[in-house]
């Protein structure tokens, strides 16, 4: 029997469990409940008597969960520090979602903006989108320029 | 006879035609760019040869020639209503599986073919080449050559109309190689109505019945379904007949959609014509048991139809599910990625033509279409509880997809009560949030998954835990 | 109102049962007994339980109660025709889906259903209790309590009589629980020719056209279609009204088949009636658009039939081919092992019903029937070709089955020309023989899986290679 | 570039193939032709410039192929010796092919059996098979009785 505790951050709160495991049989314990868990079958478990599809994916502390037909994600935390994940979010970083070419740059560097207006105009699958300011701020720098083809997650423009 | 076919084409579609190329006792090569080195649409043809852009009409002709093809089937998309690659087809002795070039160059100029529809006496829709009168607005900017909502803007003041006219004509000269426009009178909603079209080379002509696409994101079909809930049997009829007359006016050729607009008051207007394999076909081949993939070689071959109007009959209702990498929420932005949990749902009524498989990349070279779902049930409310059911099922992991957004619109009161029309996204602001808390379980079943050491010995015992490997609920 | 129920039993119909079920929003307990634990017929229920075997009414009665399941679906096999099941059902009041228990005593002794029919006007086989006449010879040695071709032995002469009807008797008790037996006149070159009904507790029944399932090895079905190449539309209209009155001569509730007997002068006799859902109802619904799941629960709320006889259309044609764990150029014995791979045919027109998947183990427990393949597609010919390529495309690994023979079956010249009786394996020795000779490709292919040592470079680059693994063709 | 020959016995014949092979890139030798071969996907190799799908199972020295739609069994001889599994054919052992029960034995020792006589039946999954002689001869042992549940691959009879 192993034992091993988890911390998740999920919508701004922190869940811990604790797994006690041997051989696909043990208990989840979490938030004062103690849950009995078989894993059946690969990605097929039974909690609390009842059967369950779920699919994993792990990508570093970052946790994509299928179940029911629903996609979660859930950030994990380790042990006594703060997750990286969790201080990316409501910068003023604007990048590329998606690889494709920058069609039209809607502002200049010193324009003030508002929350969720248009800021860059990309083409990417044969369709345009727009990169969007994710909050009110000043456009301090612009890394990027029409016609120029971009990575995802390459940085195109800074607001403060 | 045709014996060999190089598919011009990728994806779903191209695995779909070769199916049925196969089952015909038809050659199949398959063609690819350099991205799609390892798509399966390549592991479904006899061949596979190497080509430098799905949209070079000499290289396709050139390579069929080199690979002794007798036809080209040239899909949906791409080359397929392009009267450059038919031309060429016919110059070089290759069967075009589709309409004879002059048919493509008349249909596909979205104002030559309103005028072929009004003199047949087919009613359209109002429009202008220039600015409208203010009386007459919102009005649509349309591409003269364009299809799929690439190149249309909704314009709801004349302030807005250069702006949207420029934004319109960059994006179709990039799609169609085509930059005209034209402004087109916006009916307030209005429901997309279709019907398929069968003409062979000797002056027959049915119609296959219709299918509704009312439920549109950017101007693009999502969800499709047959029969309509909007039409009674003497509308069917009339719009049927009207869908006819549209082929014959242009002796059309092969298999072909004829859209129209219906409003509110049961009006109804010529739109356009697909001269194709349409992608939202396999709703009328579940409910009426053609294969249109088959009427198409059959009649390109110069065979007669196979079916008189009489002949056909639908049974059951069918809805189709465009499964697409994007995210609905924001934007309805394509997404990119590798299939890694790919387990799509199965059993009876279900049909799924995917154009990837586990472990496929998705890049941003190609339109997001990843697969399309297809049920059919002998009524409209056990369809839709069939696909509700099956994208429930549906396991898609590594692309972020619309499956749970297409969950939340097939599981609206309206979808239900078939209150359609092309505005029914922007009426219902709810199928967009996801606010749902996550149930305990799933944090469960994650933690269960942070194994602690690589050692661990429940890995041994279940392999597949983690990675989801090779297990398949059947 | 249905809310939960029971499913007593295992493999593809409880994965059939359960996916309509849970379309209808209906929870849905599989059961399992030890050898089945990993089965993936219990991925497809909400909750599962274990029972001690799936041929005890009592328990299956207790577990459906302790469950709170107010309906209990028998699939076909185990207590799906046992009239202790339905009356423990009844004095439990739990809903059993399916006849009352009175119809299934009556239908299950062959003697006394015959009767019934006779008294009907129904044409039935002649048959004898003792020994018969010196000139009705071959006679058949049946089970008075069974079906599926158990119990079941030609005689072709006096001299044989004693020892088949021993043996036979044997099989039957084993089998049944019954070992009583009887006698039957042997129509020579006969075609197996059964009709789907239905029937609701309002007096209204109901015949859902034809099956043919006249391939037939050890007196079991393994190839079904519809409609039948046999049936003129006036003697579709003759037997499907004999089944109706069969139906009503014994006010049948629910989904039921009455089988015929078809002998080469077009003359038809009753042979018994299964009072179940079918093995091959998939063929029916792919030509009807019928859900049989659907309408059984409907029936069993108490429901009306919700078509009448002239709503009904069948479109295109369909096959089905049972998918057995045997060998059958050893005369059919069974095989066992783990499904190491198992990849599908899939495409427009193809369903597959599975009760096993990769990694499933196929022990000497239960039936060896491992899925159900079946095609469905415009006309027979293109009904044909296509099993011929999803055949040809199925990939079924480590477990012997009979996925070639049935390809060779499926491609005699008698088959395509619709040349069909239960003696047509016996007259087609030539589907026996796996003579053909090894390609070199396949030498080559196997000779690159040889690795020379675990590192080899070319095992890291292509991972699936050697297992199959998770890699799908769509 | 690593080269390697593999020995084949197929139906009676000797086959010797030799592989030249590079990151999924090589040359098969064969019966003095040269082919060229590509794997292009997992399950999915191209030979002589045309695709095929194929799966390989391996089981000690025995090797089943899928291939175009049929399954083919080869076995493989090990270098500089002969083969286990080609010196086991038509001998006078009967087995059980599968788990079951014994239902009845139809011969005694000391008689004489025709080729595919039948000897022993067996019960398999509800239903009665019979195993037969696998060559005409004298029946020298009898290892079951009636009632008894065997063992795949259980001897159950010899012949001489």
């Amino acid at each position: 029997m192993t034992s091993r505790e988890i911390h998740w951050t999920i919508a701004g709160q922190d869940v811990t469990v604790r797994v006690e495991e041997s051989k696909g049989h043990g208990t989840f314990h979490v938030a004062g409940r103690s849950l009995p868990f078989r894993l059946l079958q690969p990605n097929w478990i039974e909690i609390d008597g009842k059967p369950h599809r779920f699919y994993v994916r792990r990508s570093g502390n970052e946790c994509t969960v299928w179940f029911n037909g629903q996609t979660y994600h859930l950030v994990r935390i380790e042990k006594g520090g703060l997750t990286k994940a969790a201080s990316i979010t409501a910068s003023g970083k604007i990048t590329a979602l998606m690889p494709g070419k920058v069609l039209r740059i809607d502002v200049r560097a010193g324009d003030t903006v508002e929350e969720k207006q248009p800021l860059v105009i990309m083409e990417s699958m044969k369709m345009e989108s727009a990169l969007r300011a994710p909050k009110a701020g000043r456009v301090t720098a612009i890394r990027c320029e029409p016609g120029q083809i971009v990575e995802m997650g390459e940085l195109l423009m800074l607001i403060e | 006879m045709i014996r060999k076919v190089l598919i011009a084409n990728r994806g779903e579609i191209a695995i779909r035609i070769s199916l049925t190329l196969r089952e015909m006792g038809i050659q199949t090569a398959a063609v690819f760019t350099e991205p799609d080195e390892h798509s399966p649409h390549l592991r479904a043809a006899d061949e596979i040869q190497r080509i430098h852009s799905y949209l070079d009409s000499q290289e396709i002709v050139r390579t069929a020639k080199e690979c002794s093809a007798d036809a080209i089937h040239p899909g949906y998309g791409f080359l397929s209503e392009s009267p450059t690659l038919a031309a060429a087809c016919e110059q070089a002795g290759v069967i075009f599986i589709g309409p004879e070039s002059d048919t493509l160059r008349t249909m596909g100029d979205k104002l030559e073919s309103k005028g072929v529809m009004q003199k047949a006496g087919i009613p359209t829709v109002p429009s202008w080449h220039g600015s409208p009168p203010a009386a007459e607005y919102p009005v649509l900017v349309k591409a003269v050559g364009g299809g799929g909502g690439k190149g249309m803007r909704l314009v709801e003041t004349a302030a807005n109309l250069a702006d949207a006219m420029a934004s319109a004509s960059r994006e179709a000269a990039s799609a169609f190689g085509d930059e005209r426009v034209f402004l087109e009178k916006y009916i307030r909603q209005p429901r997309h109505i279709e019907f398929q079209i069968l003409g062979d080379s000797h002056g027959n002509y049915i119609h296959v019945f219709e299918r509704e696409c009312s439920i549109q994101r950017r101007h693009q079909k999502i969800i499709e379904e047959t029969p309509s809930t909007a039409l009674t049997p003497d509308l069917r009829a009339r719009m049927g007949a009207a869908a006819v007359a549209a082929a014959k006016a242009v002796s059309y050729r092969g298999a072909g959609t004829v859209e129209f607009i219906l409003d509110p008051a049961g009006d109804f207007y010529f739109l356009e014509m697909n001269t194709r394999i349409q992608v939202e076909h396999p709703v009328t081949e579940m409910t009426t048991g053609l294969d249109f993939i088959r009427e198409q070689v059959r009649i390109a071959e110069g065979g007669k139809l196979s079916y008189r109007q009489s002949d056909l009959h639908q049974i059951g209702h069918s809805i189709e599910c465009r499964i697409y990498a994007e995210v609905p929420e924001e934007e309805f932005r394509p997404a990119t990625g590798t299939v890694e949990t790919f387990e799509p749902p199965a059993g009876p009524g279900i049909r799924l033509d995917s154009g990837v498989a586990q472990g496929s990349v998705v890049s941003y070279h190609f339109d997001p279409i990843l697969a399309k779902l297809i049920v059919s049930a002998p009524s409209r409310e056990a369809a839709i509880e069939r696909m509700k059911r099956a994208l429930r099922d549906f396991v898609l992991l590594g692309v972020r997809n619309n499956i749970e957004f297409l969950y939340r619109v097939i599981s609206t009161e309206d979808f239900a009560a078939g209150k359609l029309d092309t505005g029914f996204l922007d009426r219902h602001p709810q199928v967009f949030s996801t606010s749902e808390t996550i149930p305990i379980e799933a944090i469960l079943a994650a933690s269960l998954s942070i194994t602690p050491h690589p050692a661990d010995s429940s890995r041994a015992t279940f392999p597949g835990v983690w990675t989801s490997g090779s297990w398949r609920n059947s």
